[in-house]
């Protein structure tokens, strides 16, 4: 457990991610009964006005005087204008990989289309010039994806792999959210960092 | 007498207008859009005419379009009549109650007498009282006319709440007037000229005391068992769809509007600014002549006073969304056990000091 | 104006009299009932007694109705429950005594000769807060003190009726330990 | 206990007919301020969605945290969650919706008042997921019409935002003759 949490030479408390030296006991009051001071309400709720007034006037502030170069306070995305950049960890939409020549890696050995849970992968294996296996269809059901990342996991040729994309997924339409092979292809390129990543990761764990 | 009438048709018109031309629709963005700032979130600013966003404003716009073009729902087996009328039970008390609420003080115009408050009743308080104790009407028989078990959980909840609440709201009061000795809105805020006669140093129990009767009064965010989501779907108005459904949310808002303008007038110097008398600021404005003086120092008294409104509203929206909403037995418990008492001593107290 | 504005009111109070004599729902009966409360309330203030509306309005309209609605939602009255339309003499009775009431009102109306109804005539100071309260407080107040007294034996009598008795063995076992009364 | 719908005087409804009816059909086709008030009816109902969120799994987190302050449904109107179908607007299904569970989704569907839309979050709601057994609804489409798919198991928020901005567009180019007549499309369940 603790090889995969500090990959950052880092001593982190496994759980939180939150080095030792900063983490403290909190200290939650059992006893359910009340203080005088407490029962009197009025002073514990002029607290609780106090906070978010502070919060009111302080983002008021930096909504009138905007602040140049720092992080704004607000930290909403806004996100068809913005986008939060994705870590290599998050599994997003599965995709193909392909080889320089733009040949797709897979080899069809079905063993996606047989550990996906929710069986949302489809391969129709074929060969190429009488010895080299491709999937001549390979579809996969977006509306069936968990996202749970078996497919990648268990690829013996890193043909399919987790990409960080998430967006234009939804649709007006179901039937349209089975992507065939080529909807899935992208270059290794736009992958790399995944790929990296698995490979790091997966020889570290040997189940 | 058309100087009469004239004064007063231009005030119903202000007053009606800054109601439901102003307060009812912003209110609405204010909300969202504050609750938004005190949670660092952004709000509502995605709604555009031409490219252009008014922080959002337009939102409230969509929503009343939207509201008006969905479709009117009347369940089987529903009172018609009493569903229909519910709405508007509840949201013309809202609105008539400021009608006794002054605005501003006395001037002289070109020789006419205009005092700022539609009508200046010599029970004015009483007034009020009264017209918030019909507006239970509403919630009552829509719970009731909807032909809906949460509906009619939620009409009771809400009457039984109004009821005990218009109790302790009406002894919380009784210190204010034996301070000033009138039930005039008026006559009490002449009375608080002087900063210190003001009613939050003369009473600040009191004005706890009603704020937390009036906001609990409203059905508002701490006391809104009436309309509990997580227990009864959405109360008395959990038929009620489009306009209808809207107009119990317009009362709601109007109603915080009046709560502000009472805790102003009562407690808030109503009109004035602190430390200024009127005699100070007319001869302030004396270089604009006589008539002019009292236009600017009139104009002075009502943004006073709508500045003092706004930020009661505020307040009481900054309550909103602070504070975690009660259960039905602690609401009553804090009614009866809590307010009751507390207001009582407040009467005892200020009879003591007042009338020795 | 003010006739024009009575007429309106009278007839507006009438009318709701007697729909909620003759309506067949009770939520309805009701409602006519506060519609009366509120064109008398609005009857007082023609007649300058603008605290007798104000207190009409709280004290009936607002209080003692909601908790008629209250008790008639939760029990969900029937439509023939506690009518007495099947009851003949008891209905002969109300009519002569409602008749008996117009001809004695008419009788005085033709005796005063038209003058009974007169708009802000009364004194300077009259239906205002503070007149009715010395009045209250000086002429009155023999009377005022007895019903304040009245008034509490009746809160006390109905704590009493709504208090847990104790000692009673079929009461005691519905108390929940620790749990304060 | 079957539920009625009963349309009282839908607004919407008296001015569809003005089109609707064949011999002014093609008079009042291309007229200029139905086309006007269409768009701008639909431009207020785009950015003034009312959610009701039918919450059955945990998918409910990942909504959660879409109407929370990192991405903020807020921003593009449809904040406001109200727990009466008949006030709601887009019907948000989050989860898995078994079998048991599809009778008052349907129900709840009924009850919302038109113009109405259905949101179907994450995998569980599009297909039924991973859950291809005998107790799980395979995609709420098979009980209600559906406006707008969102996969993922749960989605990211960017994806339910994607979802929301298709929702729009579908809204902004709606016509009125398009909309559903009469008792609702959806028989008793």
């Amino acid at each position: 457990m603790n090889k995969m949490t500090d990959i950052d030479q880092k001593k982190c408390h496994p759980m939180v991610g939150v080095p030792i030296e900063k983490l403290r006991p909190k200290q939650v009051r059992k006893n359910l009964e009340l203080t005088l001071w407490e029962s009197l309400y009025i002073f514990e709720i002029i607290r609780g006005m106090y906070i978010t007034t502070r919060h009111f006037v302080l983002n008021m502030i930096g909504f009138v005087f905007k602040p140049k170069g720092q992080k704004r306070r607000i930290f909403t995305v806004y996100y068809p204008e913005e986008k939060v950049t994705i870590p290599a960890a998050y599994r997003g939409r599965p995709v193909l990989v392909t080889w320089k020549n733009g040949k797709e890696k897979c080899v069809a050995c079905g063993l996606c289309e047989k550990i996906c849970p929710a069986n949302a992968i489809m391969i129709v294996a074929e060969e190429r010039d009488g010895s080299d296996r491709y999937p001549s269809a390979y579809t996969l059901d977006m509306s069936r994806c968990v996202y749970c990342g078996y497919c990648e996991e268990v690829c013996p040729k890193e043909a399919i792999v987790m990409s960080a994309e998430y967006q234009g997924l939804a649709e007006r339409d179901r039937s349209k959210m089975i992507y065939s092979k080529e909807q899935l292809l992208r270059s290794e390129e736009s992958v790399k960092d995944r790929i990296e990543y698995i490979r790091r990761i997966y020889s570290k764990c040997s189940y | 007498m058309l100087a009469d009438m004239i004064e007063s048709i231009a005030k119903i018109l202000f007053i009606f207008g800054m109601n439901i031309g102003f307060f009812a629709p912003v209110l609405g963005w204010v909300e969202r859009k504050q609750s938004a700032v005190m949670q660092d979130r952004i709000g509502a600013n995605r709604a555009d005419i031409f490219g252009f966003t008014v922080i959002g404003l337009f939102h409230s716009i969509a929503d009343a379009i939207k509201v008006l073009t969905k479709e009117d729902f009347i369940p089987t087996g529903a009172n018609k009549f009493f569903h229909t009328a519910a709405p508007f039970i509840s949201l013309v008390p809202a609105i008539v109650t400021f009608c006794v609420i002054p605005f501003g003080g006395r001037y002289t115009l070109f020789g006419h007498d205009v005092n700022l408050v539609i009508s200046d009743l010599d029970v004015g308080l009483l007034f009020i009282f009264a017209f918030s104790s019909l507006a239970t009407y509403g919630a009552v028989l829509g719970g009731w006319s909807s032909n809906n078990n949460w509906s009619l959980i939620g009409g009771l909840r809400a009457s039984a709440q109004m009821l005990s609440y218009e109790v302790a709201m009406g002894l919380t009061i009784i210190g204010v007037l034996m301070v000033y000795g009138s039930l005039k809105l008026t006559e009490i805020g002449v009375m608080q000229e002087n900063f210190f006669r003001w009613g939050i140093f003369m009473q600040p129990l009191g004005f706890v005391l009603f704020l937390t009767c009036a906001i609990a009064e409203n059905k508002r965010a701490p006391f809104d068992v009436p309309e509990a989501e997580s227990e009864i779907v959405a109360g008395y108005f959990t038929e009620y769809s489009g306009m209808k459904f809207v107009m119990f949310w317009m009362g709601e808002f109007l109603e915080i509007v009046t709560i502000s303008g009472i805790v102003t007038t009562l407690f808030f110097g109503a009109w004035h600014l602190p430390f200024i008398t009127d005699q100070m600021l007319l001869s302030f404005f004396q270089f604009a002549g006589s008539n002019g003086a009292s236009i600017l120092a009139m104009l002075v008294n009502i943004a006073t006073f709508f500045i003092k409104v706004i930020f009661f509203i505020w307040m009481q929206m900054t309550i909103r969304w602070t504070l975690p909403r009660f259960r039905y037995d602690q609401v009553m418990k804090l009614c009866w056990k809590m307010i009751l008492p507390l207001s009582l001593i407040n009467i005892f107290i200020t009879g003591l000091v007042f009338l020795r | 104006m003010q006739l024009l504005i009575f007429y309106i009111l009278a007839f507006g109070a009438v009318i709701s009299a007697l729909l909620m004599v003759t309506s067949k729902k009770p939520v309805s009966s009701a409602m006519s009932l506060i519609a009366t409360m509120v064109f008398l309330a609005g009857l007082y203030v023609l007649l300058d007694a603008h605290l007798i509306a104000a207190l009409q309005l709280i004290v009936y309209a607002g209080a003692i109705m909601v908790l008629f609605l209250f008790v008639i939602m939760l029990l969900n009255v029937d439509e023939k429950e506690g009518r007495m339309a099947g009851n003949t003499i008891l209905l002969q009775f109300g009519a002569i005594l409602a008749i008996g009431l117009v001809f004695i009102m008419m009788v005085s109306l033709v005796k005063s000769g038209g003058t009974l109804l007169v708009f802000g005539e009364g004194a300077d100071q009259f239906g205002t807060t503070k007149a009715v309260g010395k009045l209250l407080f000086t002429e009155y107040l023999l009377p005022f003190e007895i019903a304040s007294v009245l008034l509490l034996a009746a809160i006390v009598g109905a704590v009493i009726l709504a208090k847990r008795r104790i000692d009673d063995p079929d009461q005691k076992e519905r108390i929940i330990p620790g749990h304060k009364g | 206990m079957g539920v009625e719908i009963q349309r009282a005087g839908v607004s919407p409804d008296s001015l569809k007919n003005l089109t609707d009816s064949e011999d002014s059909g093609h008079l009042l086709e291309g007229s200029v301020i139905l086309t006007k008030l269409e768009s701008i009816v639909n431009w207020s109902r785009k950015y003034s969605f009312f959610l009701y969120p039918f919450v059955t799994a945990c998918c409910g987190m990942e909504f959660m945290s879409v109407a929370g302050p990192k991405y903020d449904l807020d921003r593009f109107g449809a904040a406001l969650p109200r727990f009466s179908p008949r006030q709601a607007d887009l019907l948000m299904v989050v989860g898995t919706i078994s079998h048991k569970q599809a009778p008052i989704l349907v129900k709840v569907y009924n009850q919302m008042t038109e113009p109405k839309w259905v949101f179907a979050f994450g995998v569980c709601a599009v297909s039924g997921g991973f859950y291809d057994n005998y107790a799980t609804v395979q995609g709420i489409d098979t009980l209600i019409p559906v406006d707008v798919y969102v996969p993922g198991c749960p989605p990211r928020p960017e994806m339910v935002i994607d979802g929301l901005l298709k929702l729009q567009e579908k809204v902004a180019k709606e016509k009125w003759s398009d909309w559903p007549k009469g008792a609702s499309p959806v028989s008793k369940c």
